[in-house]
């Protein structure tokens, strides 16, 4: 009697089972919302990049291999002139170049803001980053422009636009990000390494080197991630300085193009539809694809490099 | 009874204007255990940790008076910091193997020294192993990731990498507080074993544990030393009304 | 002093070096953005229109919209953000599938903002007919913002203990309510400064507005707050060109005689407001903070 | 805890009402055409804005969205009937990808394309042969022409660009531009050229300053007044673009357009020729005939 | 160590100082029979026995549990451990009063001779005397009144044993059938020694329970 | 009423249910990290106003155990088998677990105040579940931190964040968070395993004062605490409930070889 009372109270719904449910609910939904946002996006981007090959009936040849970019011409040799490997070089230059230039700075700082001057870190470097990651890209363009360009072309010759200032203006531009994502996980390294370390009779650089960077290397290479996803779609600023000619870039300081600048340039001169628009969608999904590749190629170099913490 | 190892003498240590030691004087004897027992806040770990130095790194942190290892004050300013390190070793309460393989773990002291001959680390890591007693367990996983093992195995694992550089004092921070009885009675004996070769000062939270192993006994409250003496003699008949309160639970 | 103690000391001056050079360079961009920006900037700069081709025009309109605009995407994209990173964290198991949905987010982090600019035209502008407005651009930032969001949120639950989370279970409390009332409070502080990270982007966007919040900052009303009448400030529908779009639109079209003062002053106006934000986020973060974790 | 769920529960439903809200103002507005929108060219857009603004302080109430976007989106956009007019600064037969049935083109204005070259090159003056050479690479040093020892840097347009088609028919005729830098807005372009040394470009005439050198071809100067008597080649018209004959606010609008008054007034300072002020006319196919062609 | 830990220790020496009343009750009742020849208080004593026994093992018991299960250490554990050792003597100073009720019953018809049970009268209220002094030190951990318990009782019970052995002896040489009786007086005695003894064992307990040192009083 | 199970070399006390009340019991218990079977072979009842230790070696399933039995483990392990809580089973479909969960409350390894108040820690659920009279609240919040022996520690600073208070009051009031929703029975996962000596005698003293209103379970790796606390251990090892018996008992005279040799230490 007693039990079968409890029983029933046991096995009613309760309020909070319903709130459970509603919950799970809502952010399941808001998850489904991203997916469909996501998938939404690259289902756009891949029909419309792919209709150049499929509708418009350019060969994936004279996509990726051909140099000459300016769709709806012809080349000399009577290919279609949708050449995008100067672009496509043009990207993975500039973003390389960034990424490389900057990771050794960007764990220099995050290393300085969190082992050596945590104090004086949070207090001045910390709010700057996150200012400058607030900066519109157009201005660092301005400033790229006024200030890189001609610093390069003194400094290095040529006309000072090219993937030189490119480099020079995504660093910056990706700094911000790579050092706050570096910090967040350094400071995820459990002290009690450092002092084990120092215990150990390791001196303070021995032990940054050793331990704590090695400790955070998947969450550094997760942060170089982010900073070349960001320097990959970085648009307006690179535009500016890289000079924006479909060449294949011959040295660092001649014009050169990204797959985003071009985009960004042609979108409005083109009409949705035709030709030119489609190869422009091709480069996004391009774009889309190799930004993939290195997230993918990243995640690998950080499963074998590292261990789980 | 032999010379001290380790003396403090009169030793003050200050957070900013609070005052956690007050003129601390203890004499370690080499080949012994000594445990350092009080309750949370005494500071014993603080204390600890003046041995070798460690409270250097926290900021605001002011220590006035000596500590004498082998007559040679370790706070003078003439003292290698990273000298003193691999002399006066250290193991600490939670196992905190680094995130790359035993051997690397075991080998880090070394190579952060300098040492690359690949037959003499091979040989350092085995014996330090051994003498932690982990050696059987982990003889074949060498160069699996330290965490990967259990609790017990990476404190010992711990203690190993701080054998590796051959110190001749030990200072271990709760070692065993982390673990279950049984990898705490694994420590236990190697602890007992390592005190034949080695200078063992231990803080613990666990009474049983101190009465078990130590030699003798400091009981700190405050941070003042109640009570210092054979650990016999502490846990049987101490001279201290506190000290005798703090053993039998009675305290608080 | 021995060889490695050597090596650590220029390790670290070295490391010094390299933070103080990042300093250098981060206080020359600020440094350059005020010094050519603020003298242009004035009470009478920061509240007038802008004009389209004769000089003493302000920017009173471009910052209201920037700063009504921001709002309205975090509005909408912080819910979605946070229930989505809650879902990520809490609720997904650790399978293929859930990593799938990172990298997609990942990816769709490195899309050029031109591209969801472009996508939110398509479908705000064009196909739900909302034409280029506020709400245009609002839901386009939201796109663009989601993924970063997202994720900073994401990694700050995780770091939240397990403890916590037990400790609501333990007392008969839904996950869901561990999570709302316990988890996501305890978080508040890594969340505020995801925001301030993802404002930022927002605020300094272009890109991603031009086609969707429009290139054109139409005299508003500032009598009238009713947002249904479409000159109100507050009205969703009306086009509203941001800071940094006027930024932009100018520095390529513009062909106002005080372009350059102009452009720099908005330069430094955007910054300046960046910092007001970032700081006044943290504040009343950290007084939410005290007050939900003493009352 | 209580007092928070109520807060996100009205926040929630402050979303939903506002996007409900949203869309059927904007229903409602976009049928009683108290609101219409004017996108594509960002050549034009200065003009057709300044007019707006004009017109709007005339007439309150009324809200005329102009937004630039290119003149390729202008015309995609007139031909989905997504806006009320398209702005482009090419021909609608001209553009791929356009189906110019059904849209009627009103000729705004003429604008005159000048090249540009920075003011230390020392060359005022080209032949079109010369200039032709430059922008197909054969020349590449100003000293080959006279000038200063200065390498060539060209500077383009985007493809597509109405600026660079009418540059490349009637300044280059029909001879295509070496493939070089490429920038898509004018004032970067003027930015460039005024900062890099031997660069040399084209702007439309509006964008002409002191900071860039403007060249005359074959002694014939860039001035508005050789645009009207044809002297000067190359120049274009502006269109907008409506699909079907316009109807009432939009023609309302296009009439205050072609007004004399705006004509002489704003377009003066805009750097825009008033097609009412021309002597000869052209088709699309370059057909060049006497009279204003005003229709 | 909590409360329970308390709780317990003071049952359990709330029991040793109840046993500790049995056997001075069974010393002093089987003096006291001894010397007035009642056979049946000497039988009570033998039975009540029992409990004594009995007791101790609870006791006993008690004090394995609580040092398996509190692990007593300093004053806790000299307590405990003082029961444990104190508990055994306790027992033995009871089961010698037992022998000496036996004796009572053994020596009914047996020929006396009075000097010598006036001296075991003395002898037998010596060590009652000595026992409830020494049970006395321990239940107030009193070691100084336990030292002087010692030196006062232990020389002087060693006397007063001579004094009955001496008498006995001769008696026996005298007279072969005394002899019974003499040797029931000499085990009396023998008894009553060992009494003391276990008396002075205690004050050496209670020096442990006061100091945890381990002496030797005599 | 005991069974010693020779084949399987376990013994098991029993209880007689007309004689003793019975809060909790499990049957054919068994318990599935994935397809690992991490617990099995553990019959016990537990008894009313009782304290019953689980002690073991790590990875010994005593925590897997004691988690199952407010359904803690729902999410990371598979079940089968009865738990019965005054006779009704727990372990079935249907069954609302947040309601079991509040009857059945539980206090973790680490002390885990969430970061609110002390008074809104406490009265968290209460409000949860709708309860929103001021005066109801303040009633619950004295009571229960009394209870917990925390109340005059804490009175006065009742609005100040839980986070500031030391491990050992931070734990009590944990307790006294988990009795605000009335439970009947607590759960204890090693909840002084964080604690100095002086907060566990205190824990331990409050632990004891409960056992008056509530049945208590805990699982410890001090067998020192165990001892001292509890009316009834449990013994496991290797997923299995070894020995169950009265505490005097398992730590005198076990029945179990085993058991004999995890108490004294020789284990291993």
């Amino acid at each position: 009697m007693q039990n079968q009372k409890l029983a029933k109270q046991l096995m009613k719904k309760s309020k909070t089972a319903r709130y459970e449910r509603f919950g799970h609910l809502l952010s399941l939904s808001a998850l489904l919302l991203i997916m469909a946002i996501v998938l939404g996006i690259i289902v756009f981007v891949a029909t419309k990049g792919l209709s150049t090959f499929f509708n418009d009936h350019i060969s994936f040849k004279d996509f990726f291999t051909g140099t000459l970019w300016n769709p709806g011409t012809k080349t000399p040799s009577g290919h279609q002139a949708v050449g995008a490997l100067p672009m496509i070089v043009g990207s993975f230059l500039v973003t390389i170049l960034a990424a490389v230039v900057s990771t050794p700075f960007a764990i220099g700082t995050a290393v300085y803001m969190t082992e050596i001057s945590p104090k004086r870190g949070a207090k001045i470097l910390q709010p700057v980053t996150e200012l400058l990651v607030g900066i519109p890209s157009v201005v660092y363009g301005f400033i790229g422009l006024s200030v890189v360009v001609p610093f390069v072309r003194n400094t290095f010759g040529g006309s000072g636009f090219g993937i030189l200032s490119g480099t020079f203006v995504l660093f910056v531009m990706i700094l911000p990000t790579i050092v706050s994502m570096t910090v967040d996980s350094l400071k995820s390294v459990p002290k009690y390494y450092r002092q084990a370390s120092l215990a150990l009779g390791a001196t303070k650089w021995q032990t940054i080197w050793k331990v704590v960077l090695r400790a955070a290397t998947p969450g550094i290479l997760t942060a170089v991630v982010f900073g070349m996803a960001r320097a990959f779609g970085e648009a307006l600023a690179v535009q500016m300085v890289i000079g924006n000619a479909a060449l294949m870039p011959h040295n660092l300081v001649s014009p050169a193009s990204t797959l985003t600048s071009v985009l960004t340039a042609g979108m409005g001169n083109t009409v949705m539809g035709s030709l030119q628009n489609d190869a422009l969608w091709s480069l996004a999904l391009v774009l889309l694809v190799m930004s993939l590749f290195f997230n993918l190629l990243v995640h690998f170099i950080g499963r074998k490099g590292a261990f789980k913490k | 009874m032999s010379d001290p190892i380790i003396t403090a003498d009169n030793l003050d240590l200050y957070y900013g204007d609070f005052q956690a030691l007050h003129g601390i004087h203890l004499d370690f004897e080499p080949h012994q255990i000594s445990a350092l027992i009080g309750p949370s806040g005494c500071g014993k770990s603080t204390f600890l940790r003046c041995l070798n130095r460690m409270n250097d790194m926290i900021d605001g942190v002011t220590i006035t008076g000596m500590v004498k290892f082998h007559d040679q004050n370790i706070y003078s300013p003439q003292t290698n910091l990273v000298d003193l390190r691999k002399e006066i070793g250290m193991v600490f309460q939670q196992p905190n193997p680094f995130p790359f393989s035993v051997y690397d773990n075991i080998t880090y002291g070394l190579r952060i020294a300098g040492v690359r001959d690949k037959q003499k680390l091979d040989e350092i890591v085995e014996r330090s192993l051994k003498q932690a007693a982990v050696w059987d367990e982990v003889k074949d996983n060498l160069y699996d990731n330290a965490l990967s093992f259990s609790g017990g195995q990476q404190q010992r694992i711990c203690i190993a990498r701080v054998l590796a550089v051959s110190p001749s004092v030990i200072l271990m921070d709760e070692p065993t507080s982390a673990l279950d009885p049984i990898s705490s009675a694994k420590i236990e004996n190697t602890l007992l074993e390592l005190k034949k070769e080695y200078t063992i000062i231990i803080v613990t939270h666990n009474l049983q544990q101190a009465s078990r192993i130590s030699d003798k006994t400091a009981f700190f409250m405050e941070g003042r030393v109640v009570e210092y003496d054979d650990t016999s003699k502490m846990f049987v008949n101490p001279d201290n009304k506190q000290t005798e309160d703090y053993v039998s639970g009675r305290f608080g | 002093m021995n060889r490695s103690q050597k090596q650590s000391r220029i390790a670290i001056a070295a490391l010094r070096g390299i933070a103080g050079f990042v300093v250098l360079i981060l206080a020359f961009l600020i440094g350059y953005i005020f010094i050519t920006g603020l003298p242009n900037v004035s009470w009478h700069f920061l509240t007038t229109p802008a004009k389209a081709f004769t000089s003493g025009g302000g920017i009173g309109i471009q910052l209201f919209n920037s700063f009504y605009l921001l709002v309205l995407a975090m509005l909408i994209s912080l819910p979605i953000a946070l229930g989505a990173s809650i879902y990520l964290n809490e609720y997904a198991k650790d399978n293929w599938f859930t990593g799938m949905i990172r990298t997609a987010i990942e990816i769709l982090s490195s899309l050029p903002s031109v591209v969801v600019g472009l996508f939110g035209f398509l479908l705000f502008v064009v196909q739900f007919n909302y034409g280029f407005s506020i709400i245009s651009g609002a839901l386009t930032l939201t796109i663009f913002n989601l993924p970063l969001l997202t994720r900073n949120i994401e990694e700050t639950l995780s770091g939240v203990s397990d403890d916590q989370r037990q400790g609501g279970l333990g007392l008969g409390l839904s996950k869901y309510e561990t999570i709302i009332h316990i988890v996501v409070p305890a978080a508040l502080p890594g969340i505020i400064s995801g925001i301030i990270l993802c404002s930022g982007r927002v605020f300094g966007e272009a890109a991603a507005l031009i086609y969707t919040a429009g290139q054109s900052a139409p005299a508003l009303n500032f009598g009238d707050w009713n947002p249904f009448n479409i000159d109100s400030p507050l009205s969703p529908l009306r086009p509203a060109e941001t800071l940094a779009v006027h930024i932009w639109k100018i520095n390529s079209e513009g062909i106002m005689p005080d372009l350059t003062k102009v452009s720099s002053g908005s330069a430094a106006v955007l910054v300046l407001a960046i910092l007001i934000f970032n700081f006044s986020a943290r504040y009343i973060g950290r007084k939410v903070f005290e007050k939900m974790t003493s009352i | 805890m209580r007092k928070r769920t109520v807060i996100k529960w009205i926040t929630a439903l402050v979303v939903v009402l506002a996007g409900i809200g949203a869309y059927s103002v904007r229903s409602k507005t976009a049928t009683n055409q108290q609101s219409i929108t004017a996108v594509g060219s960002t050549a034009l857009q200065p003009l057709v804005e300044a007019a707006s603004e004009e017109y709007s302080a005339e007439h309150s109430g009324i809200f005329i969205n102009v937004q630039g976007g290119g003149s390729g989106t202008g015309l995609s956009q007139i031909e989905s009937g997504a806006v009320q007019m398209g702005n482009s600064d090419l021909f609608a037969e001209e553009k791929a990808g356009i189906n110019p049935k059904g849209l009627v083109d009103h000729k705004i204005a003429v604008v005159g394309v000048a090249p540009i070259v920075n003011d230390r090159v020392g060359i005022h003056n080209l032949t079109t042969r010369q200039l032709i050479a430059i922008f197909t690479g054969k020349i590449t040093n100003w000293h080959q022409l006279g000038g200063k020892n200065l390498p060539i840097t060209l500077i383009n347009r985007s493809q597509g660009s109405g600026t660079r088609v009418t540059f490349e028919e009637y300044g280059l005729k029909g001879h295509e531009s070496a493939v070089a830098q490429e920038q898509d807005s004018s004032g970067t372009v003027r930015q460039i050229v005024s900062s890099t040394p031997g660069a040399i470009s084209y702007v439309s005439f509006g964008y002409v300053n002191q900071t860039v050198q403007p060249i005359s071809l074959d002694g014939v100067a860039p001035t508005e007044k050789n645009v009207m008597d044809n002297k000067w080649k190359i120049w274009s018209y502006e269109h907008i673009y409506t699909r079907g004959e316009p109807k009432g606010l939009t023609k309302q609008f296009l009439n205050y357009l072609k007004n004399r008054h705006i004509q002489t007034t704003l377009f003066n300072k805009l750097g825009y020729i008033s097609v009412k002020d021309m002597h000869y006319q052209r088709t699309w196919q370059g057909k060049i005939s006497k009279g204003s062609g005003e229709s | 160590m909590g409360k329970v830990f308390d709780e317990e220790i003071v049952t359990l020496k709330a029991d040793f100082m109840k046993l500790g009343a049995l056997v001075s009750e069974a010393i002093a009742n089987a003096g006291q029979a001894f010397i007035d020849h009642d056979v049946a208080a000497a039988k009570t004593i033998i039975t009540n026995d029992h409990e004594i026994n009995h007791l101790q093992i609870h006791i006993e018991k008690r004090s394995f549990e609580m040092i398996a299960l509190y692990q007593p250490v300093t004053g806790d554990l000299r307590e405990v451990v003082g029961i444990l050792k104190a508990v055994t003597d306790l027992e033995r100073a009871g089961d010698h009063a037992r022998n000496i009720a036996r004796e009572t019953v053994q020596i009914k018809g047996e020929p006396r001779i009075s000097e010598v049970e006036t001296i075991i009268a003395t002898m037998a209220r010596g060590v009652s005397e000595q026992y409830d002094d020494s049970m006395d030190s321990y239940g107030t951990a009193d070691q100084a009144k336990a030292k002087e318990t010692a030196r006062t009782y232990d020389q002087k019970m060693d006397d007063l044993y001579n004094d009955i052995a001496a008498p006995s002896y001769q008696a026996m040489a005298k007279d072969p059938d005394i002899v019974n009786s003499a040797i029931i007086y000499l085990n009396v005695a023998k008894d009553l020694g060992r009494i003391s003894d276990y008396s002075t064992n205690i004050c050496e307990w209670t020096v442990y329970l006061a100091t945890g040192k381990i002496i030797e009083l005599n | 009423m005991q069974k010693l199970d020779q084949q399987s070399d376990r013994f098991i006390y029993e209880f007689n249910p007309e004689e003793t009340p019975i809060t909790m019991q499990t049957k054919d218990l068994e318990i599935y990290y994935g397809k690992s079977l991490a617990m099995h072979n553990a019959d016990i009842q537990f008894e009313k106003n009782t304290i019953t230790a689980l002690i073991g070696p790590s990875g010994s399933g005593k925590s897997t155990f004691l988690r199952s039995l407010n359904r803690m483990n729902d999410d990371v392990a598979t079940v089968n088998g009865q738990i019965l809580y005054q006779g009704v089973n727990i372990n079935q479909p249907g069954i609302d677990v947040y309601e079991v969960r509040r009857r059945i409350g539980m206090v973790f390894q680490r002390p885990n105040p969430f970061a609110k108040s002390i008074y809104d820690n406490i009265t968290f659920a209460l409000q949860r579940r709708g309860v929103h009279s001021k005066k109801v609240l303040d009633e619950v919040v004295e009571k229960t931190l009394k209870q917990a022996a925390v109340w005059d520690q804490v009175k006065d600073s009742l609005n100040k964040s839980a986070l500031s208070l030391s491990g050992g009051q931070a734990q009590r009031v944990c307790i006294a968070r988990a009795l605000a929703v009335k439970p009947d029975v607590l759960l204890l996962d090693e909840p002084a395993s964080a604690l100095d000596p002086v907060s566990t005698a205190q824990l331990e003293q409050t632990l004891r004062q409960l056992k008056k209103d509530y049945t208590i379970i805990i699982v410890t790796h001090n067998m020192q605490q165990a001892a001292r606390l509890s009316d009834y251990t449990v013994f496991f090892n290797m997923g299995e409930a070894i020995e169950y018996n009265k505490t005097r008992k398992v730590f005198t005279r076990p029945k179990m070889k085993l058991t004999d040799d995890y108490v004294s230490g020789n284990f291993g």
